[in-house]
């Protein structure tokens, strides 16, 4: 269930040039994450509307959320500094179902997609999964997260656009190189990546897709973000972010 | 002490959401108990069922936002099959019915469904929305079309009927005084004032639909001057909205001429804010010397 | 690449200050060397000397503030006589004379006058003021009696006459295809828009004239969408104002389709502005791509 | 002449119930002041104007200010923390005229209009003049400076609406126990304050009065805060907030 929360922030910094890393404090279990894939929409000085950003990981009493500079709301963010607090509503959105992963799950991440893919992964390894993660990006110097996956003893591919790590090209480039076929699929990234794996993937593999929208509320009270899906009209905030493969209308 | 009337039902304060912003309450009973509002005003429903305008809907904007959903709502049945019976569970009071059309017809048959459900005390006319084609903005910009519209519904229901004004508009009172002499019994204003955001990334409109309503803590002087306008202008009661957020504001557009008001944009950035304002007004009564808020309704206007 | 045209007259760059905020330019010249200015609108002038209204004149509003000044100034001699000569010694470019009027005889007298005077590049016809009573606004609101100004100083002056809105109507295109077809060789929008604010110590209106003009940044989604309506609607160039105090919003001001823009109500409370738009501007325009600014002028309207 | 300053909070902290002095400072010489009674233009975060507030003092490198908390501007100031930067503009209006006061000056300051009279004191008083100062307040709890000018040397009247401090009554009524007979007058308060002074001053004694008006811009470019004086318009925010008592329309 949805709540306001007075985070004070632990960490704030860059790990690429335009990706930062935050930690959040909370009290115990006062997030209420109850599913990797849940957001935070996180309030800013000055700015109306929330930041919608995904949680990467949490523990009973910290958050983490990942998040790249792009316009006036994160260049704001960056500048926050530890010890601060922050106003966030959290946990928001219906999240991934690591209960459908099967013992091989596929997860592919592309650019800020990444990080909620991180807390899921954590999750199925820990529920005895042996995930296969991909995770695209347009070059080498943009890689973030890559080791954290592999501490967490998942097998991970980077695809790059221009090649300067891991296989050359798109992550759809990259699922050639999959070893076993995998039993489901979890995806979270920029809208063409999620068309193009629908195109790319096995036609009866199934999965969930992770979608973006600009957000008035981001917990279901405003219909800012609905998106058509083939049960009728889905709120990307409150019945996703995450939606099921078979049920999107491309 | 914070008692009021609209229209014959009396409101345990003056504070409702508004329309759009609320849903049809769900989403914010489970984060307190929304029996503490005076009232509120439920998603604009229609005769069909409408998905609304395509995405992006929602454009940042400094102190507000901008909104073109298109009247978004399941339609009219599924309103009473399914929401108002759930409502009933997490809402004791009477709600205020907005009602969305895109003909003459359409405002009346809604209406007359909705006039036969009670738990509704009031209906609220939304002749302003600007987020849908055919229709909508015109009957809120053309004092005749917005007479027609009231007219018509005031003859298919018994419940009273508030019309809900556009500022989009060279003369508010002239719609206001249309509306009263078509019958209605109440005016809310404002809606969104049309209004638009550029991508500089894209070079393209934000919204998809290129323009589209804003509203929000910018609008809040327009809003008011718009408020204190329409009380001279007619004797029936005045709900006061528009970039409402705190206590002070509400004492604002009551001196201006509102019995009553209605918060919209700032439910979505901050969902407790209803609950806030109502729990912050004694304090903020007491500091400026309020003993009944009622009293203080059109206060500006004295002397 | 910061260059653009107005009415066949080169600006350095589309930056101007608006008429109101900026006096006759002195009080700005003391801090910064004004001619890094594409230009700017002095205040509003009329055929008499005026006080304007009574104090207060000036209230408070989130992203903004309402004014009702009610033009304030010299009068026209003494404009010429005095407020000319003294900006020739800080000022080497065309200057933008605006007008105000009470009669389409005043208005036209007033433009006869500055017409004579080499250094004004262009008459803005200020047909827009909320802050005056017999006349002003009616001017701006109806559209005949637009035109019936328009053709009145364009017959008395050869200058290019640029017809100032007012956004307080149902429709802004009607308003500039009237001045269009007047005679008018430029529209800029937006003047302010009608708002109030009410004292809760003293529970009356802040303003002694009760209502004002609000203007500032919580106005700039409604201005730039009125900019990208007119800019659709007629084939005369279109200046920009309303809520502009960075250069991102000039740019997007210019993606809705103005020419030039003008800043108001920003130089009150940060009188560097203009010159710091100015400067941030090839920084944003590298940023978003943009080699030559005058190429993006209505970009948001392709496709 | 103004400028833009961003001064470093040194001190801010209350000195009655609702009165807070606040000293601020920037480097030698830039606050640009020239005369007691000018006033600096404060920028408080999240309100769009900004904030006039009297001169009470000045050094080199400081400037102290002493302001009431009334409303949604001063009570942010209030909870500005030493060390935080000030944006204000700086010094503006035209101030009094020291120059003028003779040997024997009178400064009558009621309320907040108490602060720019210190600075205008201390002038006086390192110029030779011996000033009697009158200091209006409500109750003796209201009272705030009355030691600082006696230190700086003058002679210091209270009056106090309740009698609870000195003379019973307004500072008017405390005109009665001066001594010998003033040679000009400063004063600075509320309007009635103002206009009952010169009703009650001997009508052939000259002197300046600060004014106070809702400021758009307070550098003369609004004409937001015009009043009529006998030679015509005058902005309260440049051509004063001092005027010439007999230049004044009541
Ligand atoms: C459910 C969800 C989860 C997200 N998770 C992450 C994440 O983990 N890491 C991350 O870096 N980004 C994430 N995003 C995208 C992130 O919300 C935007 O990058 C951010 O809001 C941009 O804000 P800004 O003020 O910097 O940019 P601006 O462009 O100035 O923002 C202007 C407005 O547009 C909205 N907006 C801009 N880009 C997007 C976008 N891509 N999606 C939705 N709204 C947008 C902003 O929220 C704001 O309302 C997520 C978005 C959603 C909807
Ligand atoms: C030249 C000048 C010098 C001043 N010097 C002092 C001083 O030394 N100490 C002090 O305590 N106060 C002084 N004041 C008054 C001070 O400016 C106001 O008390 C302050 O602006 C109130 O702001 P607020 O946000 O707390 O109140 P709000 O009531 O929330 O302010 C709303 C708006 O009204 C304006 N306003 C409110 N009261 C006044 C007022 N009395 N005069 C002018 N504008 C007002 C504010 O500036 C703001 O724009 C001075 C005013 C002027 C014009
Ligand atoms: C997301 C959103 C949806 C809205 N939908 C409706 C609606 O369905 N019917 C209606 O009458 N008004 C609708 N409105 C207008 C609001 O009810 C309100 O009149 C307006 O937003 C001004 O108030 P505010 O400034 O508090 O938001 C909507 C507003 C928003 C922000
Ligand atoms: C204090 C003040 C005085 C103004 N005086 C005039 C005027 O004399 N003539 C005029 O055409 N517009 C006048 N305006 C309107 C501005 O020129 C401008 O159109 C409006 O403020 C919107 O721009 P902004 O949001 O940047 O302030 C005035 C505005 C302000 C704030
Ligand atoms: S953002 Fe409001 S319903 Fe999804
Ligand atoms: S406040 Fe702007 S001229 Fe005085």
């Amino acid at each position: 269930m949805m709540r306001e929360i007075e985070f004070t922030i632990l960490e704030n910094k860059p790990i690429t040039d335009d990706i930062c890393k935050m930690v959040l404090e909370c009290s115990a279990g006062e997030h209420g994450i109850t599913a990797p894939g849940q957001f935070i929409n996180i309030k800013i000085d000055g700015l109306f509307l929330r930041r919608p950003i995904s949680i990467c990981d949490w523990t009973e009493t910290t958050v983490t959320v990942i998040y790249k500079v792009v316009g006036k709301g994160t260049e704001l963010l960056k500048t926050y500094e530890p010890g601060r607090q922050l106003n966030a509503l959290s946990a928001l959105g219906n999240g991934f179902a690591p209960a459908r992963a099967g013992k091989r799950p596929l997860l592919i991440g592309g650019g800020v997609g990444v990080p909620p893919l991180y807390g899921l992964c954590r999750n199925l390894i820990e529920a005895g999964a042996r995930p296969t993660v991909i995770l695209g990006f347009n070059t080498e110097r943009e890689v973030f997260y890559k080791e954290e996956f592999e501490k967490l003893g998942a097998e991970v591919l980077v695809a790059t656009a221009d090649g300067s790590m891991g296989q050359k090209g798109f992550v759809t480039d990259a699922l050639r190189n999959i070893k076993e076929p995998a039993t489901f699929f979890y995806t979270c990234g920029p809208e063409p990546m999620l068309k193009a794996l629908d195109k790319a993937l096995a036609e009866g593999l199934e999965g969930e897709m992770s979608f973006e929208e600009r957000m008035g509320c981001g917990f279901g009270a405003c219909m800012g973000c609905s998106c058509e899906t083939r049960y009728g009209a889905k709120r990307i905030c409150k019945d996703g972010p995450v939606l099921e493969r078979s049920e999107i209308l491309w | 002490m914070l008692q009021t009337e609209l229209c014959g039902i009396t409101l345990d304060n003056p504070v409702m959401a508004a329309s759009g912003t609320f849903g049809y309450g769900r989403e914010f009973a489970e984060l307190y108990d929304i029996n503490c509002l005076g009232s509120f005003s439920f998603k604009g429903t229609t005769l069909e069922p409408r998905f609304g305008n395509p995405t992006p809907r929602i454009a940042e904007c400094e102190a507000g936002l901008i909104n073109s959903i298109g009247l978004q709502n399941p339609g009219v049945e599924k309103v009473i099959e399914e929401e108002l019976p759930h409502l009933a569970t997490i809402f004791d009071k009477k709600v205020m019915a907005n009602i969305g059309g895109f003909s003459v017809e359409e405002y009346a048959q809604v209406a007359q469904r909705l006039d036969l459900c009670d738990q509704i005390g009031w209906i609220e006319v939304n002749i302003s929305c600007p987020n849908v084609r055919h229709g909508g903005i015109a009957f809120g910009t053309d004092p005749d079309a917005a007479a027609s519209v009231i007219r018509a519904v005031k003859d298919a229901v018994r419940k009273p009927v508030i019309a809900k004004l556009s500022p989009n508009v060279t003369d508010i009172t002239k719609m206001a005084i249309a509306c009263e002499n078509a019958g209605a019994d109440g005016i809310s204003l404002v809606n969104t004032l049309l209004g638009m955001r550029i991508d500089l990334k894209t070079k393209k409109p934000v919204i998809a639909n290129k323009m589209g309503g804003f509203s929000g803590s910018a609008i809040f002087p327009a809003a008011l001057r718009m408020v204190y306008q329409v009380y001279d202008a007619v004797k029936i009661p005045v709900v006061g909205i528009g970039g409402i957020a705190t206590a002070e504001q509400v004492i604002e557009m009551m001196l201006a001429g509102a019995c009553a008001v209605q918060i919209g944009a700032a439910n979505l950035v901050d969902p407790y804010v209803c609950r806030n304002v109502i729990r912050d007004l004694p304090e903020v009564m007491r500091k400026y010397g309020i003993a009944e808020l009622k009293d203080i309704i059109g206060g500006a206007h004295n002397g």
